[in-house]
């Protein structure tokens, strides 16, 4: 854990949020890449995060002393394995709330864990006639996974629409929601807009009204929330690795038990079998049975560093510094002539602003930035049925981590200030 | 890594802000012997390429869609660019440009490109060629296509 | 690179073959988890392979150097994600032979990517009436998802059985080929007895009688053998990137081009996409339309690296010399009483000696053996089937990689001996 | 890490090694009234158990299935404490014996384990306890079903 971090953990939002000039929460010493090169504006934590130390370190230790194939092996190095990716398991279902760890299924990342869902519930519980919601604003990766779910399964598709200032309209997405909708899919936190979603309105809204999971696409809130899985009253919850600090290639799917063992594997291979005939096959106990193959240990070792990173820090605090950022890019970005930022206010948001100036299209602000070092996103965020509603074909977003500071802030508003300038001219 | 706003100028020359802000040759085609549709799947930029041909020999080509500075200028160029060329001169001009953009030294030398020589300076972008050859692309359909 | 790998590089199988006592193709120092732990005698490779130095090294430096989200940046940094996983693709695919790398997909391991073949071309192509066919000596990850995807279908599933020594009984296949026959799914080389099969000759009689694909679990091919998917005959071939000594969590499927074109996508997501509409979504081109979501980029790069080790070691030193240990293990151990050594001659062999020993449990063996840090497997080795027609429920195994030497051997020679005796008093 | 021959034989006693050769209670029980079968998915070992009661009380336990020496000794022993006592005593003992295995020192200390002590030296060894438990989680479904 960086010195910085236990400074930090214990102020509440209130004594950071009117801070003018934000400071990093973890010093930028604690990241290698950004460590090395002090004039990198890395502001596109959102696509995905840069690495602390511990992690890489963490990751690398797991491979230079326990590396082995784990549950299978006899020998003591295959048992350090197993109980290395045991024990990182244990420490990510505590992290995002989950006292079940077996309910926590370790997946490649936020997609795969929202196929996993499709692929087994929805492929079993969804037929012709049936509804499935998703809303105006969900990542391809929850948006086409159930559009095509229900395309294949004969059931309608349908998409809960935002209100002017980029939330759910609560109202259009209650008018949706009948005996028949089965599924509904949202995020927990908007990449594009930094939208962050009452998930348990939402799902006492769906029990209300419906029988429907509640499927929650986290990608965006472990790393930038508070997440109390237990308490949220989601039926599924997925978030990816890479955006929590965490290796490439690490994530989880959170489930409720009684879910998840009702329901059919999704992919076949070792672990996941108890007995295999030549004809039939029985599966194994909960997390095995949705984990087949090799696990990936080296990334869930990862991940749990990261979170344990996280942990350190607090996220009362990491929502509150991004939200610190936030606002004061509001106020410095909405006095540049021609920008429009996107979405709510800076308190109902996550570390993202997402924006638009007039007559410059997002691609050539990101390479006038990134000429200065400041690194931001031009495009659609995988939210091209957002982009629509929008009326844009994309926007550029910055986007806010715990090492970001007051003076990302500044080389972004002054790059833009040069982007005015350079196409007014 | 911080730049003057000089050396930004090098990709954002006069010329390019200039066919960005009054495209040449942009809107519908009427008579238009062939059209093909580009996309950029990253940004969701799109481009309308419509051809009209005499025999052998572009009589007119127009352009319609949206984009970045780049593949806007570069799709405005373009429609002037291939006015009177034959088929197999445009062929070679879809080459010779792709060069340009991946920096070639010898199409960047070639006086042949004319104006097109302005997006010489994609070439330090690997991100944005794909912008600069989104309305090339779709030229290169057209006259396969034929 | 290490130094002895050019050392060893230009020597032909020949030369080495008949070494009474083979050293280490490449040394233990270039892999730190056997440098800290001299005594270990690692004879898992074949569940899993430690890493080489030049491995970790490369998974750190892409995190220190280059981390962003690839393909959607249009800034430098992720340019750089962008152009790293893009070469490792092109290196994996020349290590493999595969000249067309758009036809490398970057999967979790070889699991996940037999699950994707079941997935996408297996659900296009396999209904009612059809007929499957695997081995007997076939791996869970390609024995149950075949066998699954079958009963989901409606077709027959068909299971070719093995000669006495362990090896698939051509005969036996050939009779089971038809019309109907859709898959022919084999593994390149067992798991479990090391027998490494004729894949050309199996493809080449599978079209001969058959419109099926040729589906190859190259899992213990690619760390042991020179492949060369171009001219292996098949449709498609899978790996795991753990077993080559890449990180877990890599792993690569080899495709044909007009088969992967033709195939429906298998999971939706990012990356995968070109166009989201509301009603109807179209898909991005290879290999994007079979990689939804953030791509490992970190695990890519490993992998590759990986490869390039191996590539430095000459593929065909690698078989020579496993042969080598394999030859100098049979000797040795089918002189100690009560041992039966399971499947074909070295020769015919990868590094795998499975065996049992009369009135011990293989568990008992690992249990002893690990007490000299001796590390084998013990258990079915995820190949239940075989097991049932060895007619034993478990076998014990050591296998051979490029670090392994005489004096691993001699262990474990020494290591059955005194439970020999123990369990014989 | 090596190690002699006689650190070895600290977990295969020759109490154990005995009972692996020579099970207890190995076969079928005729008029079982209870029965529960296990397997251990990593190894294919097998045990059933079976159990015939007297009112409250155990008369008989049998095995059979195949197995490590660990699995087979565990449940050979397991048989023969098995006779005579009560449920209440038998679900006593299932907690112990897991305890015993885990490594808990009281329960190592528990002269009513009597034999089953032998088995404490696998709590060394983690990967092979679920070999000693195979039996009692057999005996566990037996006494919750009942
Ligand atoms: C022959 C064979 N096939 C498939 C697999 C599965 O590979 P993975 O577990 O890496 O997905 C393995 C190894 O576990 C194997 O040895
Ligand atoms: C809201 C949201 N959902 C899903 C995803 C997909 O995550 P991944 O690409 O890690 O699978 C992302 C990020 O790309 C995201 O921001």
């Amino acid at each position: 854990m960086s010195s910085s971090a236990s400074l930090h953990s214990g102020a509440t939002p209130a004594l950071i949020a009117p801070l003018a000039a934000p400071l990093p929460l973890a010093p930028r010493d604690a990241f290698p890449l950004l460590a090395a090169d002090p004039a990198l504006r890395y502001l596109d934590s959102a696509a995905t995060a840069q690495k602390p130390r511990a992690v890489l370190d963490a990751l690398r230790h797991y491979y230079e002393t326990a590396n082995a194939n784990p549950h299978r092996g006899a020998y003591r190095l295959s048992v350090a394995a197993t109980d290395a990716y045991h024990d990182a398991r244990a420490r990510v279902a505590r992290f995002v709330g989950l006292r079940d760890a077996d309910c926590l299924l370790f997946v490649r990342g936020t997609t795969e864990a929202m196929n996993l869902v499709a692929g087994s519930w929805g492929q079993a519980h969804v037929g012709p006639g049936d509804e499935v919601v998703v809303t105006r604003m969900d990542h391809h990766a929850t948006f086409v996974t159930w559009q095509q779910l229900a395309h294949a399964r004969g059931a309608a598709f349908r998409i809960a629409e935002l209100t002017p200032d980029g939330r759910v309209d609560l109202d259009h997405l209650a008018s949706l929601l009948g005996p028949r909708t089965k599924v509904v899919a949202f995020p927990h936190v908007s990449n594009a807009l930094g939208t962050v979603n009452p998930v348990r309105e939402i799902a006492a809204l769906v029990r209300e009204r419906s029988d429907a999971i509640v499927v929650v696409d986290g990608a965006q809130g472990v790393p930038h929330l508070p997440v109390e899985f237990d308490r949220l009253g989601a039926d599924f919850y997925a978030f990816s690795g890479h955006k929590v600090g965490g290796p490439m290639g690490s994530g989880a799917l959170l489930g409720r038990r009684a879910l998840l063992e009702a329901m059919p594997p999704w992919q076949f291979g070792g672990d996941m079998i108890a007995f295999v005939g030549d004809e039939v096959t029985t599966w194994n106990a909960l997390p095995h049975k949705f984990e087949a193959g090799t696990p990936n240990v080296g990334d869930a070792v990862g991940l749990a560093a990261a979170c344990d990173f996280l942990a350190g820090l607090g996220m009362d605090a990491v929502i509150a510094h991004e939200r610190a950022l936030v606002a004061a890019a509001m106020e410095r970005l909405g006095a540049i002539e021609g920008v429009r930022v996107h979405g709510p206010a800076a308190d109902q948001r996550s570390g993202v602003v997402s924006f638009s100036m007039a007559d410059v299209h997002p691609h050539d602000l990101a390479t006038i930035l990134d000429e200065r070092g400041v690194c931001i996103r031009a495009g659609h965020h995988c939210a091209q049925p957002l982009m629509r509603s929008l009326g844009v074909p994309a926007t550029a977003r910055a986007s806010f981590w715990v090492y970001s500071d007051a003076a990302d802030v500044e080389a972004l508003a002054e790059g833009l200030e040069s982007a005015r300038r350079l196409f007014a001219a | 890594m911080t730049v003057s706003d000089a050396q930004l100028a090098a990709i954002y020359q006069e010329l390019i802000l200039d066919h960005y802000r009054r495209p040449r040759n942009k809107g519908a085609l009427a008579g238009a012997d062939a059209r093909a549709e580009r996309r950029n799947p990253l940004c969701g930029d799109e481009i309308v390429l419509e051809v009209a041909f005499d025999g052998d020999v572009v009589r007119e080509a127009r352009f319609s869609g949206r984009g970045c500075s780049i593949s806007q200028a570069s799709a405005s160029m373009l429609t002037q660019a291939l006015r009177g060329r034959t088929r197999a001169e445009a062929e070679a001009l879809v080459r010779q440009f792709s060069a340009l953009v991946h920096g070639d030294a010898g199409a960047a030398g070639d006086e042949g490109l004319g104006e097109l020589r302005a997006l010489q300076g994609v070439a330090r972008f690997p991100a944005r060629i794909r912008c600069a050859t989104l309305a090339w692309s779709a030229l290169d359909e057209v006259l396969r296509g034929a």
